[in-house]
């Protein structure tokens, strides 16, 4: 049996990629898009809330707040001027791949391409005898827990999340909430891509912050909704907790091994169960 | 032995039984007719026909020869094609794209041939492109040839659909409700192809919610309620029956 | 989804002629060995480009193309580093040996569709990455693999030399690249490819006319396995050496962005010169010394290439529209009205 | 018409002849090509040089150098390899081909396999940071590439480090060395039989790419009972490490990285204050060597750069990793240029700088042939360390390299 420091350390990897899966499968599951750039947005997240911390001097959890806002005020815009010009989900897909790219290459021109950290961000330790957590860590899964609790009022009981969901079964219900197809997307596209700036946000301070740290986060929620199944909500967070604690358990058991065990399952779950662990069936 | 046999044909969904106990003859250059409400089953027997479901229990035969348990593509290839409820197209292509890539299945050279470009290949080609605007005429699209196949309109997608399983040169023709979505004189309109298929020597099975389309054209019909086969015979006959008022009831019948 | 354009009868033959002669002619015109570099990497890119662009053809989104570079790569590798073999017939067995990869493969992962094995795809290819780094006895691990050169062929009164120049391997990516494009485009032309558009557009009802998917999906990701092999091969001779990094996940994402940005209209000519016109671009790039802007330049032009020439139809579309604006739809129904 | 024909002429030659005149105490610039990453993520190593290599150069051609009578200066092109063997050969062969570059510095990825072969193939000398075997894709048989110098020799560099930190903590348990499994491959086999050798406790670890969350690789460590750990190069991950070894309670497990500090700042942002503190780090800085001796000329212009640079920034300017490498690439070149009295002859060249000595910033040092670790041309550099105490980077041992038996 791994320590317990192990288990704390999956649930806050578990919390990392649930967030960005899910704001990333919610975007696939209205819009039909697999958004590329979604680590990109995670990236730009962390620098908001450096900025918005460093330059600025906003309190830590209004630069959050911050950097969800702004970024989903940035994926709208891509939205707009992007997705909405180019016809074809391959073609989208490709899009957003090159805005990989883009953004990478304009964060490094504005900000700079050295590390920066948040370590000042809630320091400190709280002693539990043989292992001790930090308050940011602290923080991460609470604010993991405070964003699902929102996002389940917010689908279950307003219109627009009840439109979402009915979407999201459904590609042509919005109408039905009285919702337009085109509000709902870019709301949902809004949502999505700042659950991503929030993720990253809120992991910044654990890790450092530089222009290329959105490409793992980006693969893992990737593979996390894949595996539990596109287009599944449910799916998101299961194999977002999946991931994340084959990341740390698996890890220390294995070492770098983790990684062939990571991909090696992505590959036998999508053969066993080509829709994911929870997508719907195909036939 | 008819030609196609349907044996005691069941197909259950979990513990949902779509099709109980079907036993089905069908002749040889005959037109049959499947009717039966929504829900009844009718699609479900395409599908398994098609290939498209494995029949839980039971099998089908044709021409003697078990084809029940194999893939689509290879009961297609024995001859048995269908068509579809929906407007199901090659997205993006013409018609006569959509018509040769049908075609290229039926093809007697091989891909080789094709592939160093022969004589052979080029002969075939020539001869199918013919028999693909043959077909055109005939289903009167050939003003369309060169157009959009998602632009036509939706009873001239009904009848590329028919046109693209004709290409391929079917013995038994599955039609899944054709005439679905259309008012009366564009329902006769394709009835009236139909029709004119069956003079290529081809068997018809057409499954249909609506009678009064039928009536003209089938020589046979089966009615099908909640899975189970209720009536068989002659239109005029069966549609008389207490069984199959029944099963309409509430329906709108004939 | 996609429309098929033909461009060979839409461009001028003359043209292509010259177009050809003047590639032949480039180590003549130019001796710069950086130059000709340039034109070799992007000629192997395209090799592997077209074999993307041949699995797309079959409706399937491959993310492990490079898997199939490295394999025909480190089989050549290991054949002329470690065994001692000479490199024709390591090259040979490269593409032989990434064609039997991806055809087993291609039995196994080919029934998934859409998304999802594109997420295979991506798995495997930094599955293969992964074991080419820890199978150290065979690979070497991460110091790589350093490839034998060719070793020179004597014609009488001179030989060609692939150590003393870039020349040979220009020849050689030229002859490669248009024996690929020649089985290509006959595959592109023939019953075969004009199929793979039934199988890509609509799976459900090409299996009801008789396709059977799988034969046509597992033929269209062979073939691509052996020529991608046979670029990979080339790819770690002309480099000198073989890396697990070299052939990964990004590379993969490099082949698909070349060929949509080239344009998948056409099998053969949008993945040249989607490679061509992208890789001299990227090389073009590493000039600047204002950190960041490669990337955000290289992101933009493939932003603005799918914005401008949507739908897949990529810069080949230019070079088409360049030359005519009647589409070879338009041009066919006339000639089969004079017929009649 | 005519008039304004003969005033330009006119004009034209009386430009010609002042340019030509001036050309004559102009000294003749050298170039060389640098192909280094400049884009993707490793791009801030190759970015953080940047000033001081061309602060560096600057302030050695206000002086220049004189071979036969005529001065030459040096003059940096710098090209992106986007980290990756294609981009290298590529870069290598803009900066040879199409620049005209008759030497090569740098390099200072771990792709340069196929930048060597190219400036191998064009007889261009390439001198460059590492070599040998133990190096992720190592070339060395001094057969093959006898253009290549080697400006140390990472191998003995890395085990000297360890010997280093062994120097100045002499009661460690065991040492815990972490490194990328990209880079697994070279320590599998000869650094672990160096180590040994060389009677280090040690135990080895390998994370995958990309890994920022190490807590399973703390918590391996602390179970193998290690108090120190030696990461290999790599700083995120390093201040990662410091960090959550820190919040996991770990305060006393001691961790260092290859390299140089990039800036100390950002270790104090990143790791935090206290978890920052007695990171151990390689020292370059030549004026606070205690074993090795340096021409104090050196020691003025580094200092000199580091103040330029910092002007230039507009912020202190501590990194000092730079000083190990190209610095002391252009100073064995241009001495062995004028030993050998020529500028163009890359074997005349090559044939003195084989066996020669040179003077460095960071001390004399004697070719050493083509007999150490298979490469055909090693020196080393000391194996210096610093630790962060405050928010300054304070001297903690030295070690100097010694081929090894």
């Amino acid at each position: 049996m791994p320590p317990a420091g192990i288990w704390i350390d999956g649930l806050i990897q578990s919390c990392a990629y649930m967030t960005m899966a899910f704001g990333m499968v919610l975007v696939f599951s209205i819009l039909g898009i697999l958004n590329w750039t979604h680590g990109q947005f995670y990236m730009l997240g962390a620098f908001v809330v450096y900025y918005a911390i460093t330059a600025v001097g906003i309190p830590f959890p209004l630069g959050l707040l911050a950097a969800g806002v702004l970024v989903a005020g940035l994926s709208i815009l891509v939205k707009k001027i992007i997705i909405d010009h180019i016809t074809g989900d391959l073609y989208v897909g490709v899009a957003t791949m090159g805005l990989i790219f883009f953004f990478e290459g304009a964060a490094s021109m504005i900000f700079g391409m050295q590390d920066k950290g948040l370590a000042r961000v809630l320091p400190g330790v709280v002693d539990l005898g043989s292992f001790s957590v930090s308050y940011q860590k602290i923080a991460v899964v609470s604010f993991t827990l405070v964003i699902m609790i929102i996002l389940f009022i917010m689908l279950n009981f307003t219109r627009i999340g009840l439109a979402i969901r009915a979407t999201a079964q459904q590609p042509d219900a919005a109408s039905l909430y009285g919702v337009s197809v085109e509000r709902l997307s870019l709301t949902v596209m809004g949502i999505g891509c700042g659950l991503a700036a929030m993720a990253g946000g809120i992991i910044a301070p654990l890790y450092t912050i530089n222009p290329f740290i959105g490409g793992i986060p980006m693969i893992m929620s990737l593979l996390a909704i894949v595996i539990g199944g596109l287009g599944s909500l449910t799916g998101a967070i299961v194999g977002g907790l999946i991931l994340g604690f084959l990341n740390s358990v698996v890890a220390y058991h294995l070492s770098y091994l983790s990684e062939v065990v990571l991909f090696m399952l992505v590959v036998i779950i999508l053969l066993v169960r080509p829709q994911g662990l929870f997508g719907a069936s195909v036939k | 032995m008819s030609f196609l046999e349907l044996n005691q044909v069941t197909k259950t969904f979990g513990k949902l039984a779509a099709l109980e106990d079907i036993d089905l003859q069908v002749n040889k250059g005959e037109i049959l007719g499947i009717v039966g409400p929504n829900g009844s089953g009718k699609t479900t027997l395409i599908n398994i026909i098609s290939g498209y479901f494995r029949p839980t229990k039971g099998e089908i035969l044709f021409n003697g020869k078990k084809i029940s348990g194999l893939r689509p593509d290879r009961i297609a290839s024995r001859g048995i094609v269908r068509t579809f409820q929906s407007n199901v197209l090659f997205e993006g292509t013409t018609v006569i794209e959509s018509m040769l890539i049908s075609a290229y299945q039926q093809y007697k050279t091989n891909h080789w041939q094709s592939f160093f470009n022969t004589r052979a290949w080029k002969q075939e080609n020539e001869e199918v492109v013919g028999r693909v605007i043959e077909l055109i005429k005939l289903l009167d699209l050939l003003n369309d040839t060169f157009l959009p196949a998602d632009g036509l309109s939706h009873g001239y997608q009904r009848l590329l659909g028919i046109a693209m399983a004709m290409i391929t040169n079917p013995s038994v023709l599955l039609l899944d409700e054709p005439t679905t979505g259309m008012n009366h004189e564009e329902a006769m309109f394709v009835v009236d192809k139909i029709k004119m298929l069956r003079e290529q020597g081809v068997t018809i099975i057409l499954i249909e919610h609506n009678m009064k389309v039928l009536m003209g054209v089938v020589d046979r019909v089966v009615v099908l309620n909640f899975g189970t086969k209720i009536a068989e015979g002659k239109p005029e006959v069966v549609m008389n029956k207490q069984e199959v008022i029944e099963a309409y009831l509430g329906t709108e019948l004939i | 989804m996609m429309t098929y354009i033909d461009y060979k009868d839409v461009v001028p033959k003359a043209v292509i002629g010259l177009v050809v002669l003047l590639i032949l002619l480039v180590p003549i015109i130019t001796t710069n060995e950086s130059t000709l570099s340039i034109l070799i990497l992007s000629g192997i890119w395209a090799i592997a480009v077209m074999g993307f662009t041949l699995v797309l053809r079959t409706g399937q989104f491959s993310l492990g193309q490079a898997a199939f570079m490295a394999i025909g790569g480190y089989t050549s590798a290991i054949l002329t580093a470690q065994m001692g073999w000479s490199f024709w017939p390591a090259f040979l067995l490269a593409g032989l040996v990434s064609g039997l990869a991806a055809f087993l493969v291609g039995m196994v992962v080919l029934r998934v569709g859409g998304i999802y094995f594109s997420i295979i795809t991506l798995s495997l290819c930094e599955v293969i990455r992964i074991v080419a780094q820890q199978w150290e006895s065979v690979t070497r691990g991460a110091r790589g693999l350093i490839t034998a050169q060719p070793n020179p062929i004597p014609l009488g009164f001179f030989e060609i030399n692939f150590f003393s120049s870039t020349v040979p391997y220009f020849y050689l990516t030229v002859c490669l690249v248009a024996f690929t494009a020649l089985v290509f485009w006959r595959i592109g032309e023939s019953r075969l490819g004009r199929s793979f558009a039934g199988v890509a557009l609509n799976p459900v009802l090409a299996e009801h006319q008789g396709m059977y998917l799988m034969k046509y999906r597992v033929i269209a990701f062979t073939v691509a396995g052996v020529f991608t092999g046979l670029a990979g091969s080339l790819y770690a001779h002309f480099l000198t050496v073989l890396t697990p990094t070299m052939l990964g996940l990004w590379q993969s994402i490099q082949i698909l962005i070349m060929s949509i940005v080239g344009g998948i209209g056409s099998l053969v000519g949008g993945p040249i010169i989607g490679s061509i016109l992208l890789y001299t671009f990227g090389s073009y790039l590493t000039r600047l010394d204002i950190y960041g802007i490669q990337q955000l330049l290289f992101g933009a032009v493939v932003v603005l290439v799918l914005l401008f020439l949507p739908k897949g139809t990529g810069l080949v579309d230019l070079w088409g529209r360049f030359w005519t604006k009647v589409i070879w739809r338009e041009k066919e129904f006339e000639m089969d009205e004079a017929e009649e | 018409m005519k008039k304004w024909i003969i005033i330009w002429a006119a004009l034209f030659i009386t430009v010609l002849t002042f340019g030509l005149a001036s050309a004559q105490n102009e000294p003749i610039i050298i170039k060389v090509g640098m192909p280094t990453v400049l884009s993707g993520p490793a791009a801030p190593w190759g970015q953080v040089g940047m000033d001081p290599y061309h602060a560096w150069i600057d302030l050695f051609n206000k002086e220049g150098f004189k071979v036969g009578g005529k001065t030459y200066n040096f003059k940096l092109i710098t090209v992106d390899d986007k980290n990756t063997p294609e981009g290298g050969a590529a870069a290598a062969k803009q900066l040879i081909y199409s620049d005209g570059c008759k030497f090569l510095a740098g390099h200072w990825t771990w792709n340069f396999p196929s930048v060597a072969t190219v400036a191998n193939q064009a007889k261009v000398i390439l001198l460059t940071r590492t070599g040998n075997e133990a190096v992720p894709g190592g070339v060395y048989d001094p057969k093959k590439f006898p253009y290549v110098v080697f400006a140390n020799d990472s191998m003995g560099q890395y085990i000297a480090d360890h010997l280093a930190i062994v120097e100045a903590y002499p009661k460690y348990k065991k040492i815990g060395i972490l490194d990328c499994v990209i880079g697994k491959g070279p320590a599998a086999d000869i650094t672990v039989a160096a180590l040994n050798k060389a009677g280090i406790r040690f135990v080895q670890e390998w994370f995958p790419f990309g890994t920022q969350d190490l807590t399973p690789y703390i918590t391996r460590f602390k179970e193998a009972g290690c108090d120190i750990v030696y990461i290999a190069g790599w700083v995120g991950e390093t201040m990662a490490f410091a960090k959550q070894r820190w919040e996991m309670g770990f305060k006393d497990m001691k961790v260092g990285h290859s390299g140089p500090f990039v800036s100390v700042d950002m270790y104090l942002a990143v790791s935090g204050k206290d978890a920052a503190q007695g990171l151990i780090g390689q020292y370059w800085t030549s004026w606070e060597f205690k074993k090795t001796k340096v021409n104090p000329k050196y020691i003025k212009m580094c200092k000199e750069v580091q103040e330029i640079v910092s002007k230039k920034q507009g912020k202190p300017f501590n990194y000092t990793g730079w000083v190990g490498w190209l610095p002391n690439h252009l100073l064995i070149l241009s001495q062995a240029m004028q030993k050998a009295g020529t500028v163009d002859d890359t074997d005349a060249i090559m044939k003195v700088i084989r066996g020669g000595t040179f003077d460095t910033t960071i001390g004399k040092w004697t070719m050493s042939g083509a007999k150490t670790y298979g490469s055909p041309i090693v020196f080393g550099c000391p194996a210096a360390l610093s630790v962060i105490k405050g928010d300054k980077e304070v001297y903690l041992s030295e070690h100097p390299t010694k081929p090894l038996p």
